[in-house]
Formats: C-alpha cells, structure tokens, sequence
C-alpha cells in the first residue's frame, strides 16, 4: 500500500501498558520462532532461488526443471550446502548458461554426481553477481511498477476487494476487468482448491480449476497484462492479488515478484492449521517469502479470518488478535515495513445475537488502533450468509459501514451468493454497489465520534485485547511450535514432527551458501535493509 | 449463435429466481416450487432458500441453469439512440423555422397525484442538471398540476391552442394509466384536435412502444431529460412541417402523426 | 404510543435559545391558525358529529345517510346552527331513535322543512346527553383497547410498521397476518388512490382499490378483527393505522375512535398541499379530527415526508423542522397530549452525494431532540429507490440503522420494490429481517456515542434548525394561510379561497350548537381535558 | 386446484428474475433478456433495472406474471419429518438392543477442507445447542478431519471396525462431491465391507435424495442437528437387526441396507 495508515483514529483509549505487554510478548513469540527458522532451509526456498535467478519452466509432464533439479541436488547430498552452489558449480563446469544448467541436471543430461569440486571463491562469485544482477532486475521492475502506480490516481479509502474464481483464466480476466469497471480497486484471483498441498508451482496458462484458477506464473503474468490495461483506461490503479502460502510458498512469492503482483495472501498459520502442513516448514518458508515480498514492496495480508470461520468468532475473537501480534512481528523481523503488513480479520459473529453490531464495531476498531501504520484487510461475512440473497446484502452493508467508519484499508466485499458458490458477474455488481454507497455516503462519519465514558464498544475491545494477552502470555510460555501443537488456535492441534512437507526441511550446512539471504531485507543480516522505503 | 444467461462461464445459464406460494412451508410447498421452476425452463434447480410467511404462504429463492437461449440474429441490429438537440439548437431551430413559440400544456391526469416527473420536464429547475421546458424562450409552458379530469386537459388545449400536450402517469394500478391516457386521446380525437397536437406521454412504467401503441406520438420512461423531450417535438414539428408541404403519407407507425400536417393551421 | 419516549438522548447540543425560538414561534403560528379555525365547521365535522352519536349506514346507492342529512340541512339553512340541534328537534319532534331520526329525514319520509321549532333548553339537554353517552361508549371502548394492550407485551423499540394495499380487504388481512407473526408490530392499510378527495366515507366491505383499500367503517373492523386474533396468538399487541385526511378527515377520525385503530396518518397540510384541498376547510377539520383522536388515545403521526418526497430532501430539510413545529402546536391545542404527537420525517436525500448518510443521521437525531416526549415515525427512502431490488435492501439497511441509532420509535420500513409496485407478500419479509437484523444487532448503539467538537453532523443539525427557524419568522409574518398560499411548502401555492371543499365550510352561527365541542379534548374548551393521560 | 406464484393477490403469478447476458448493454441486450423471460413463461416481462457490467456483460432484474401452475393434486401428501429420538433414547435403545458401542469414522474427504459441519455433527459441543455424537458414551467416535483421502478412509473403518461412516462433502464445484462420495462407495463396496457399514454422507448442498442414489444409506443437508443423525443410526440399525434375524428384502431403495443384515459379524 502506498501511503501510511490513518493515526487520527484513536477513540478506544485503550489501556497503555496493556497494548505495549501485547506488543513486548508479540515480539518475543515472533524472535524465537525466527532464530529457529533461520537455522533451516527448505526444497521450496532453495526452488524460490532459482527461480528468483530467473529459471522457468517444466518438462513434458509438466513437472517444474527447478523441481527436479533440487529433488536431484538432494539424492545427491548436494542440498545442505545450497542449491546455488551446487548450479554454481555446474555452470563453471559445463560452460553453461543458468538455465540451460538447469535444464541439464534435470533432464540427466549433466550428472551432478560427476561434476567436479570447483574453487568455492569462483563459484561465491559468480553466484553472487547472478544474484545481484537478480536483485537489481527486480528493483528496477519494482520501480517501473512505482512510476506506473504514481502516473494514476491511487483508488479511494477503503479499496474494494473482489474475488474471481471462475477457474478459467480467460474468464477471470473478462470477469476482472468488469469488476475494475464497475469500481473494484483490487482484485484477487482465487487459486483452485488445495493448490497449497502442490509442492510446486504448476506451469502454463489453465482453464480448468475447482473453486479458483491454478496460480501459475503464466496465469499471473495474463492477468497483470488485463489489469494493466484497465488500469490505464481508467486512469486507476487496479491492484493484483494472489496466495502466497502452501508448501511451494516462497515459489510463489518469487512469482509475484517477478509478476508485478501487488498484495499476496501470506500466512503459514493457515497452512499449518486448515492444510495440516507441517509448522517447521511453512513458517521457515514464510520468513524467505516475506523478505522476497519486501524487496518486492508487495503488501501481504494475513489470514486470521480463517480462525474465527472455524470457531466462533465473538468467544475466540482474543485469538485472532494474539496471532496478528505474532504475526506482524514475524513479518516485521523478515523485513517488511508496517504499511506493507496488512493485518487481515473478519466480521463473523453470530448476526442474530444482541449487540452483534456494536462486537464487530469494536474488534474492527480494535485492530485499526493496534496497528496503526498497516492497511487492515476486513473480510466480510461468510459463516452466518445463507441463500437469502436478499438477507446477505444487509448484512454486507453492516460489514461495508462498519469499514469505511473504522478505516479499514482494504475491505474484501461479501457476495449475497456467498452460501453458493464463487461469485458469478453479476453478484460483483451488487457487492460493489454496495460498498461504494457506504464509502461514500458515510465518507466522513469516523470522525464524527467519541465513545461515552461507559462504552460498551470500549469495554468489549479492552476485554478481548485482554484475553489475547493471557494467550500470548500461554504461548511466550511453552513457544509457537508448542502452542500450535496444544491447540491453541481454532482448536486445531498440529504437532512439531506432523503434517505435510517435512521431508523438505533440512539444516542449512556451516557451508551452506545463498547470496539472497545477504541481500533481501530482513532485520537479522546486516546487509538487509528495507528497499525503497 | 445462441445467447444464454452468464453466471461465471459462457453458456452456463445461470439465473436467480424468487416467489411466493400460497401454500404453508412443506414438502409440498417445496415441490410446487420446483415444480414450476422447471417448467420456466430451469435444468436443475436449487432451492437455496425457503421460508414460512405465516398465514398459508411461503417464500423462495433458486437458483439454477435455464434450458432455453436466444439466437443472436433474431434480436436485429442495435437502435441507435435519438440524437438529443442541445437547447441553443432547439431555440435556433424554432426561431428560425417556425417563427413563433409553441405552446405546450403538461398535465398529471386522472386521480393520479404524482408531479415530480411532469415537473421535472416543464419546471424551469429542469432534472439532473438539464434545465426544464420553461426555461426555453422558445416554448410557452402551462402546468396544470395534478389530478387533471381529461375533459379539463382538452378544455385547456383549446383555450391555449396548444401546440403539444404532455401527459404523464404514474399510478399503474389495475393500468389506470392506459386507461386515462387512452380516454385522452379519445377526446382529443373526438374533438377532431388529434391532427393539430403532438401529444407526448411519459413516466417511469412508460415506454415508447407502450405509447405509440394507444395512439401517442411518443413515449418516455424513467430517467427522460427534458432535453430528450425538446428535442423530439422539435424534429417532429420539422418533419411535420416539410410533410404538409409535400402531403406526402407515411407507413403505419407514424398514423397519429401523418395526420397532423395541418398542424400551423391553429 | 404508550410509554414516553426517551431522553437520554441528547447528543447534538442544540443552542437552546434556538430551540426555544423555534418553539415559541410554532406556538405563535399555530395559535393564530387555531383562532381562527374555531369559529368555522364544515359539512364534515358535522357528519363526524352525527358518526360520534353512532349513526351510521348508506342508501342503495351507498350514499352515506349522514351526508344526505347535512346536505339537506344545508339546503334547509339548518346547518349554521349545528346539525345536532336539528337532529334533536327531528327527534323530539317525531319521537324517532337517533339512526330513525337521520334516516328519515334523508329518505324523505320526514320533510325538515316541515318540522316544528322544539323547546331549544330540551333540544340541547337530549342532545347533550346523547353525546355524553356516546363519549362514555368511547371511553369505555378506549379503556377495553387498553386493557388488552396491558395484557400483551407491547412490542419492543422501534416498532416495525409495515403497509398492505393489495385492495382487497380479505387479501390485506391474509398479508397483514402474515407481517405480524413474521415481526411488524404496526400495519397500516393503505388507502386507495385519492379517497382523500371523497367527500364521504364509502360504504361496506371492499375488494377492489388502486394502490390501496378502500377505508370504509366495516373494513377497518375486518382488519382490527384480525390483528387482535393474531395479536392474541402471538402475545404482541399489533397496532392498526389508517389516513385521516382528506375531505372526510373528522368522519375518518370517528371511525378510527369506534374501530379500535392505534395510529392515524394526520396532517391537513399533506390534503393542501397534494391534494388541493382548501385550506381552510382540511385545517378546520383537522382540529376537531384531532380532538376526537386525542378523546380516543390515538397516536396522530405528521406527513412532512411528503414535502421531501417534491422537493430536495437535503436542501429543503428545514422545511420539514417548520412545518413539525406548526404541526405540533396545533396537536397541542387540540388536546393531544405530547406522547401522541408522533412527528414524522423521512430518510430522502440523494444516496449518491457525498455524506448523505451523515446528513441524514443528523436529521434523524435533530427531529428526536426537539420532541423528546414524542414517538417519532421514521420513514424509509422512496424517491431514490430503483429496480435494482438489491441495492434498494442496502438503503434501506442504512435507514434501519439510522432509525434504531437514534431510538426513532415508529419505523416504517422501505420494501426493497417500492419503484414498482406496493408490496408482495415477500416484500414485508425481506423488510422485516432486514429490520429486525437492526433492531437486535445494534440495540445498544445509540448509547456509545458522543459527537466530537468540530462534527459536521452537529453542524448541519443547527443549520437545519436555523434555516427552519428562518422559515417560521416568515410564515408567524404573514400568517399560516398566507404562507400556503405564496408556496412555502414544496414550492406549491395554494390560495386562500382555492381547491376542493371551501363550499363545505360555514361559519358557526352565534347559536351554533355542538356538545361535542365541549366535551372533547382541547385547550381552549374549559372543560376539555387530556382524558386518560 | 392450480397453484401459481403470489405476489399481493391470489394467482397473480408473481415472479422475480435476474440474470447476466454476454452481450452489452443495448436494445439487443434488452431484447435478449425480455425474450428470454418469455421462454420462461412470464407474460409481460417488466425489465425493471439493467445495467452494463462491462466487457461485453450486462445484468437483468425482471418481474411479471407466469403462466405456468402446478395442479396441486401432483403435489402429493406432505411428508411428516421423521420423529427425531432424544440422546437419552438414543443411549438407552443401543445399550438395551445392541450391547456394545457402535464405532462412527467421521472425515471430509478428498481436497475438501472444510471441516465446520462435520465437526459440528460429531464434536462434543455439537450444533446449535444439539450435543455432538461424541458425548454419546454409546458411540465411539474417530474424527479423522479433512482432506482424508477415500483409501484412507477406507483403511480406517477396516482398522476400528466401524460400524458406520460419516462422510462431509462442500466444496461441489466440477460436482467433485459427487466424484469422491461415489469413489468412496465402491471402495467400500469392492472390499465387500459396503453390508458391514451405515454410509452416511452429509454437507450444505446434499439431500437425501441424492444420498440415496449414489448408493448411501442417507444423507443431511444445511442446518443438520447431530441428534438427526444419531437417531437415524439407531432407527437403521434396529431395522437391520430385526431383518438380519427375518432374513427379509427389502425393495429397490434399499439396496445398500439389505446386504447390511450381516452387520453384527465385524
Ligand atoms: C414521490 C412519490 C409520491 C409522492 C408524490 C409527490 C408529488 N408531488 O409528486 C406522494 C407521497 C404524495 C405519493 C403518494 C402516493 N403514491 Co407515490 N410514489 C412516490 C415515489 C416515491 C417517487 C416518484 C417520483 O417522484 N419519482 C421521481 C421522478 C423524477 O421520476 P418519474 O416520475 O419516473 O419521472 C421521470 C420519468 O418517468 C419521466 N416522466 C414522468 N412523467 C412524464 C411526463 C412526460 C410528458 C414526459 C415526457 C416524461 C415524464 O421524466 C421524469 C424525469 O426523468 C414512487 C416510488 C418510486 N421510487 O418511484 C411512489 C409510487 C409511484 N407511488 C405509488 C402509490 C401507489 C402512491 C399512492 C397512490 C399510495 C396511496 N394509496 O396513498 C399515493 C397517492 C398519490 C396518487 N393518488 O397518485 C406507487 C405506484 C404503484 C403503481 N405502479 O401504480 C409507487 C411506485 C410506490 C409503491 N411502490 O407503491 N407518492
Ligand atoms: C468456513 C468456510 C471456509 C473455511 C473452512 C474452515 C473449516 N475449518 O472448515 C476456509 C476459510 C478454510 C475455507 C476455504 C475454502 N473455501 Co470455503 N467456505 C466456508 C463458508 C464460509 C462456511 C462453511 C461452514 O463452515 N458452514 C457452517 C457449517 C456448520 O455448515 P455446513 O458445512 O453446511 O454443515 C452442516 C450441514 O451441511 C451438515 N453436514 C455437513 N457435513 C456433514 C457430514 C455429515 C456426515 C452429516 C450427517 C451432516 C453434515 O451438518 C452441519 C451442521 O448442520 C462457506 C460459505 C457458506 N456460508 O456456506 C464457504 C464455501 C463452502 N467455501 C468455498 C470454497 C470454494 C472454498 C475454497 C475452495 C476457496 C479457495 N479456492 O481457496 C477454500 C479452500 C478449502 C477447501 N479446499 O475445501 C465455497 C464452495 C463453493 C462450492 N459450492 O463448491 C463456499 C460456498 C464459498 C463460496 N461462495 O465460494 N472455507
Ligand atoms: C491465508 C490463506 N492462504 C491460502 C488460501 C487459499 O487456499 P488453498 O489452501 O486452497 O490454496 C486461503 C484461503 O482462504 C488463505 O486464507
Ligand atoms: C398525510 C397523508 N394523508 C393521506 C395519505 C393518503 O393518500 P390519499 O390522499 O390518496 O388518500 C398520505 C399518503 O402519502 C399521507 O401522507
């Protein structure tokens, strides 16, 4: 996101000392969990690389070259040490050009088990200036995207949101670009059902999909081309957003890099608890992604909205406020600025309980104040809609006043057919229409007002804010790892050596060498510093 | 090529549906729902969402995939719309040639009391930031108001040897409006004026077709400009005009109107 | 309405010497309107008399009997002396009961011209005494009414008013059942197209109407039948409105007082301003309407909504303030106790301008604050509501939440297809949720807030008010009727001795004679007290 | 008697419609749309909003009259709701008749990652103030979560020896619920286990209609309470024992059940 978050807003007062203790054991939850990860790396970081150094690509089955090549790096033992020394040493000695390096190793044209020792100052070298060259690309498209973005009026607060998903790509874009015209600011492009659970990134432009559309690169590169056009006949920048979380994250956020991709879908708290991916890994790999996507200035958002989908969202709303203090802590110590940390939640309460209106007021007031200087993604109902359309825009007007009174930045637009299915053209029409009443009819309205002493808003915010402080008090406790494993969100226990995509951590080596890790932002490693900030 | 509705891929004949019976919530209910739904054409529908009203009804909404498309070619060419005259223009046009400001009586007719439309065409305040019939030096406007009794209208006509009568209806209850609006023309006719007046309708269940149908020159909906209906008397009074000159008869549609090539003759 | 309204609600901090400014000018106004109305009755009031005593029926050819009586009487020159005197010398005279006595003289069978001057003392101690009896009958009907309302649970804040107008009585019942058990507690049945404009009341049970149901004596205790059974089965008292206004407004507010109605749509303005009525003739009869309303406990609600359904709602607001303040004093001085005085507004300002949402909010709270001790009738956008049924629930979800927001207590709710036709049985249902959705969700907002220093909604509050106060200097300068007549109101003019009605208007002789005059309700009156309050 | 769609008066057939055509907005599109509408069955289609989408959509809000009705008579007689038995009937019937706890392995399968509804059947805190199957203390209950792949499912009813399967299905996009429900079932049935288990699949957009004819015992949709279900178990088992000892068939519908008769031999 382009500009700082409101401060102006401040009207819960809550307690000082209360919100500098959440912050205190938000961080240090985050510090240990990062001083863990930093330790490891994954077959996904070490493909992120390559990818990052520009390979493409798949065989005829579709199967990625950078795939093969690391699942061969580590039959042959030649993992631990990185990836890009290992290329680094068949490119030196086949005389070979990265990708035809690649290329090579994977298709078993070069056998990596016969490839000499080379001198590791050549090979650190040579990787090195790849990486740089690498780095420079991407800042110089990082910045060609800045100009085109300031050329263009930036979209109205709170953006809109809209998905498309219709599993076709050729569709998606019509679909998009409709939304664009009728006065979307952001469009996200759902990926197809367990895309997280692929440990790669599938290849080519696709048209088949079950509830979304495959995430690939040729699918990103279709859609930022579509939105791009838009963009600049409507004069407004229209943003792209995809998922960056699964067991091929970092891949992805490669992708979206590379993509001009501008708002990624990030959080490993998803992947370990709703696709049962193992915690080690994924949230190795999100702290790889993130310094990807700082370097990149792609905003994330994170998906606490899931937790309160899955318990009930007014008794478990402390929890969602525990993990985005985690959360953004973590995103903090992997580089990213607090305005590229969009914190997502959800209006999920119960609509038929009394004062439901005024819960979902504080929570989004509550998370507006905690994190001032980032957008907030405010996601809109989805649990409580049922196939009364009619009843659904009500309760979609509810969410959109309540976004444009606290100013949530990005305000995801509920669909009346949200019990159905993904959304079909029309219904994009109406949730729009809808939003862009409320943003500007009540244009003004969040400054109109102060809480009466005996605020119940109040009350409720400094009582979930409390509870998410115990949770962090258990969790600093016994550790992230540990908590994921007792079940402390949404009920879901996820132990340590569990879940999916185990098998593709390891330990980095004393030797093991990646330039990126030297170069991408990040607060750990003194060359990381936050580009473009 | 065949049209069909589009919910996400082309073809998928997506369409929403809602009604009530008058049956209680039940097994029955359900099935009289999709019962009917099918023979409105629907593949396969679902009932996502039904509820008791109480009192021996019940509510539905379904959604579902209709069987039924429109080839392309039968729906002809697109019309263009009527180039709308700007207002310098239709003052010019008059001035020039016709010499003299036409008279236009506007009336709400029958017991219906709905003026914000009428009044949005002839008041001087005009509608969504187009000025209103009054204000052009070329026109000489009298709005009768309200609940004008049709003998009324034509009385006033008459006194004001009124160029153009517009009428307007909003009430379509038991179609009042064609009703009070087919007596008008009755009148207008029957006192053999029908050839001497344009005689334009409007409102928001108006459409041109309606209009032409029951005898009127034209029509208006919902969201007319005043400009639109300037416009339209300007170029009928001109075509009109060169007609009488010619005598000339045109085609079926145009009856009201080839009719009136006398119409100077006031 | 039977509790008081609320006062706990002040939160625009109007300058209370413009609140008093405002009120003492609408005193003024209204005074001056009241002095001279007083010296007049009209055809109307005089069948209203006759209706109170209990007469009723209607020739063959559904001529009401009592509008035959007081034609004849008129063409007698019988009437400037009241129309009970000679109703009491018939009796006497032909030794007839009261019904006999009217009938008689409008078939013919009996000649007023032929009838015999009576005894004037006997002439009035029968009248009076007929009258008492009948203002007994009414009291103890009013007290029956009452103590079955006690018996049920009132209803909870706002009350749900909805409207059936199939025109047919037995379909409106069918449908007004329906509403109540799906949550209205209010159904007004609305009348067919311009029966104000009738100078009778029809006669009989009806099936056929334009836009609305014939309001005749046997309709209106078809329907009170069935919201007292739905009421009883459901232990929520269902309230029952209908239109006094028009040409027949005193009888209409007789008929509400024997049937049983709760509410009345009350305001001669609305007759002269759409409906051409003379001015003169709808105000005189809507004094004595009011007392009988007043002797009856009715709730009188004002149609200012009318005036923002011609003319700019936003604009033109403080024309909505004068003319409360002109309708209230009038109510006063014709008895109505301030808790019966429900005042009525509308949200129908143009959705599509920048903080109509605030600016309606605002209105909201200035018309709660200037009549605290009123029900406030709340009514939902009309004017901008389109075919698109979805957008139309939107609107109406914001005027939902303006209405409970700032505890309006009568909320007639929008149906999302009000551009196409009155109301399909769903219709109500989608309204109701809609509502109900509000009423419980957000039952505790209004509670929360303060306005901040610099609030534009205060602001425009005060503006509102200032300019409505500027309006009523005018109208105390020239007076009501002059005001009308030079088009104050929704820029319509409406002269002194025009439109419909002025030939039923007389003079009251200096002998004029009318016991109801003294026994009902009324400041002026010495005997005339607030019963029942 | 004909049932037709109410709107204010009985028979007025009433309707609502909307729907997107891939055509801009213009006379076309409008003329698509209302001749659609009249392939549907509705008389005198009123467009009451349109609206161009962009990118060559447009959208449609239609009212007007069908033509259509049911005749009440293929209605048939409404089906009572079964008499759901309470938890305590439900633990008293199985400990009286069958002696043992019954053994439920509950899972969403396939990619399917929603887990909300079966955990709402089958965890302790069950569903809308109903308690989940596993506070029954006559069940045993294995919850195997989601994302559970039909061999794997499979596996785990061989390993507990259950005696009833509990499947949830949502995501129906491609009719993938179709497409693992039915892979489920022959599995089962190809490792002869299908008369040793009650199939039970459930999910929002099941009916039991459907259940049935991919060859479940039954099937719940939206707004289940887990006390249905338990009661459906109980009800099917005691039959299944009463035929186990009749040795009876039972007709068509059936078809899974009566090979069930065996299912005391786990
Ligand atoms: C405002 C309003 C009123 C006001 C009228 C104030 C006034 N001075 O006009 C009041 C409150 C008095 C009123 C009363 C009633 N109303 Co009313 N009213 C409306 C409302 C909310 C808006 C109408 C409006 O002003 N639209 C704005 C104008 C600018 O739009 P328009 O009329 O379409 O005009 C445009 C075009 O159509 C065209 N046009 C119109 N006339 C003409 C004429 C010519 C010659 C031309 C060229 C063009 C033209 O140009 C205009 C500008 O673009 C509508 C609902 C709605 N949202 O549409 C109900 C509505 C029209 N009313 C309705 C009814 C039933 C009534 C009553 C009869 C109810 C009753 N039984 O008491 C009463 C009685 C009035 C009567 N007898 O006529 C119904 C009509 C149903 C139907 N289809 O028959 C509606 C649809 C509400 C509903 N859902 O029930 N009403
Ligand atoms: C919560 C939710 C999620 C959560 C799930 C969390 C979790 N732990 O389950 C999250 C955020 C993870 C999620 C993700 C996705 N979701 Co989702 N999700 C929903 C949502 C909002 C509510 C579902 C729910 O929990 N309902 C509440 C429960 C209690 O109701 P229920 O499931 O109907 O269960 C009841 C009955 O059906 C029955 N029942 C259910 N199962 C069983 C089983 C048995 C044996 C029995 C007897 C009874 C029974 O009993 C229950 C109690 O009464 C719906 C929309 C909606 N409002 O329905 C979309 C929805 C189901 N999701 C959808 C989609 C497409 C997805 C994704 C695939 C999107 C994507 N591409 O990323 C992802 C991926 C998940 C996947 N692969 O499955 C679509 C499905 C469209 C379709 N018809 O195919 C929906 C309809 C949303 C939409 N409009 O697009 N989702
Ligand atoms: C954080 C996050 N990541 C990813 C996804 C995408 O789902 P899938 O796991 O099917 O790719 C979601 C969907 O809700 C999400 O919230
Ligand atoms: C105050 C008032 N009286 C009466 C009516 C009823 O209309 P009619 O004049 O058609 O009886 C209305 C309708 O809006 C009204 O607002």
């Amino acid at each position: 996101m382009n500009d700082t978050a409101p401060d102006d807003i401040e009207i819960l007062s809550l307690p000082i000392s209360l919100k500098e203790e959440a912050f205190s054991l938000g961080k240090g939850i985050a510090e240990e969990v990062h001083n863990k990860v930093k330790t490891y790396s994954t077959f996904a970081i070490e493909r992120a690389s390559l990818r990052l150094l520009g390979v493409k690509g798949a065989n005829e089955e579709g199967v990625p070259w950078v795939n093969i090549f690391i699942d061969k790096c580590a039959r042959e033992g030649k993992l631990s040490r990185g990836a890009l020394f290992t290329l680094g040493e068949v490119i030196i000695s086949n005389g070979k050009t990265l990708q035809e390096a690649v290329e090579g190793v994977a298709t078993g044209a070069i056998d990596l088990g016969t490839i000499f020792p080379q001198d590791e100052k050549k090979v650190k070298e040579l990787m090195t200036s790849l990486v740089s060259r690498s780095i420079e690309d991407l800042l110089g498209m990082r910045r060609k995207r800045q100009e085109m973005i300031d050329s263009l009026t930036p979209g109205e607060k709170p953006l809109l949101y809209v998905i498309v998903a219709s599993g076709n790509i050729y569709e998606d874009v019509k679909q998009a670009k409709s939304a664009a015209m009728m006065g979307a600011d952001i469009i996200a492009v759902i990926r197809t059902t367990a895309q997280s659970l692929l440990d790669y990134i599938p290849y080519g432009i696709t048209t088949e999909g079950f509830g979304g559309t495959v995430a690939t690169q040729e699918n990103f590169a279709l859609m930022r081309k579509a939105l791009d056009e838009v963009s600049l006949k409507l004069g407004r920048y229209i943003r792209l957003v995809n998922y960056c979380s699964g067991l091929a994250m970092p891949e992805i956020a490669t992708l979206g890099a590379l993509e001009g991709l501008d708002i990624m879908v990030n959080d490993a708290i998803y992947g370990i608890l709703f696709r049962d991916i193992n915690s080690t890994r994924t949230l190795t790999d999100q702290e790889f992604s993130r310094r990807i996507l700082s370097l990149a200035g792609i905003t994330i958002v994170t998906g606490e909205d899931n937790l309160i989908k899955t318990v009930d969202a007014k008794e478990m709303a402390h929890t969602v406020t525990a993990s985005q203090l985690i959360n953004h802590h973590l995103a903090l110590l992997s580089g990213l600025p607090p305005r590229l940390i969009g914190m997502g939640h959800a209006f999920e309460m119960d609509p038929s309980e009394e004062d439901s209106f005024l819960n979902e007021l504080a929570q989004a007031w509550l998370v507006r104040e905690l994190f001032p200087q980032s957008p907030i993604k405010y996601m809109p109902p989805t649990r409580f809609m049922t196939g009364d359309i009619f009843r659904g825009m009500v309760l979609n007007a509810a969410f959109n006043l309540i976004g444009v009174m606290t100013k949530q930045e990005i305000l995801l637009l509920g669909m009346p057919t949200e019990a159905m299915h993904t959304p079909y053209v029309q219904d994009r029409f109406l949730s729009l229409e809808n939003a862009l009443y409320f943003r500007k009819a009540a244009k003004s309205l969040m400054g109109e007002f102060r809480l009466r002493e005996d605020s119940l808003m109040r009350k409720r915010a400094i009582e979930v804010l409390n509870n998410g402080v115990e949770v962090l008090r258990e969790i600093k406790g016994v550790g992230l790892f540990e908590a994921l494993a007792q079940g402390s969100f949404a009920e879901i226990k996820r132990p340590l050596k569990g879940g999916r995509g185990l098998e593709g951590v390891f330990a980095k080596a004393r030797d093991y060498f990646n330039p990126f890790l030297n170069i991408l932002p990040g607060t750990i490693i003194s060359r990381g510093t936050n580009y473009g900030d | 090529m065949e049209i069909k509705p589009y919910g996400d891929t082309l073809n998928d004949g997506a369409v929403q549906i809602s009604f009530s019976l008058p049956l209680p919530l039940s097994t029955r209910g359900k099935k009289a729902a999709r019962e009917l739904v099918i023979k409105m054409g629907i593949m396969d529908p679902r009932i996502v969402f039904s509820r008791d009203l109480g009192e021996g009804f019940s509510f539905y909404i379904v959604y579902g995939n209709l069987i039924h498309s429109v080839e392309s070619e039968i729906l002809g060419e697109d019309i263009e719309e009527e180039v709308t005259l700007d207002y310098w223009e239709i003052n010019r046009l008059i001035e020039e040639k016709i010499g003299r400001k036409l008279v236009i009586v506007g009336a709400t007719i029958g017991s219906d009391a709905h003026t914000v439309g009428i009044d949005a065409i002839l008041n001087a305040k005009g509608f969504a930031g187009d000025v209103g019939l009054e204000r052009y030096p070329s026109f000489t406007v009298h709005n009768l108001g309200s609940q004008v009794p049709p003998e009324t209208l034509l009385e006033k006509v008459m006194d004001y040897k009124a160029d153009v009568i517009l009428v307007s209806q909003v009430v379509t209850q038991k179609n009042s409006h064609i009703h009070n609006l087919t007596q008008l023309v009755e009148l207008v006719e029957g006192s053999a004026l029908r050839d001497k007046v344009i005689m334009i309708c409007g409102g928001p269940y108006i459409s041109r077709e309606l209009a032409l149908e029951i005898g009127y020159d034209a029509g208006f909906g919902p969201h007319t400009l005043p400009a639109q209906v300037a416009s339209f008397i300007v170029k009928r009074i001109m075509e009109d005009y060169q007609e009488g000159i010619k005598g000339c008869v045109r085609g079926e549609r145009m009856k009201g109107r080839t009719r009136r090539v006398k119409w100077k003759n006031w």
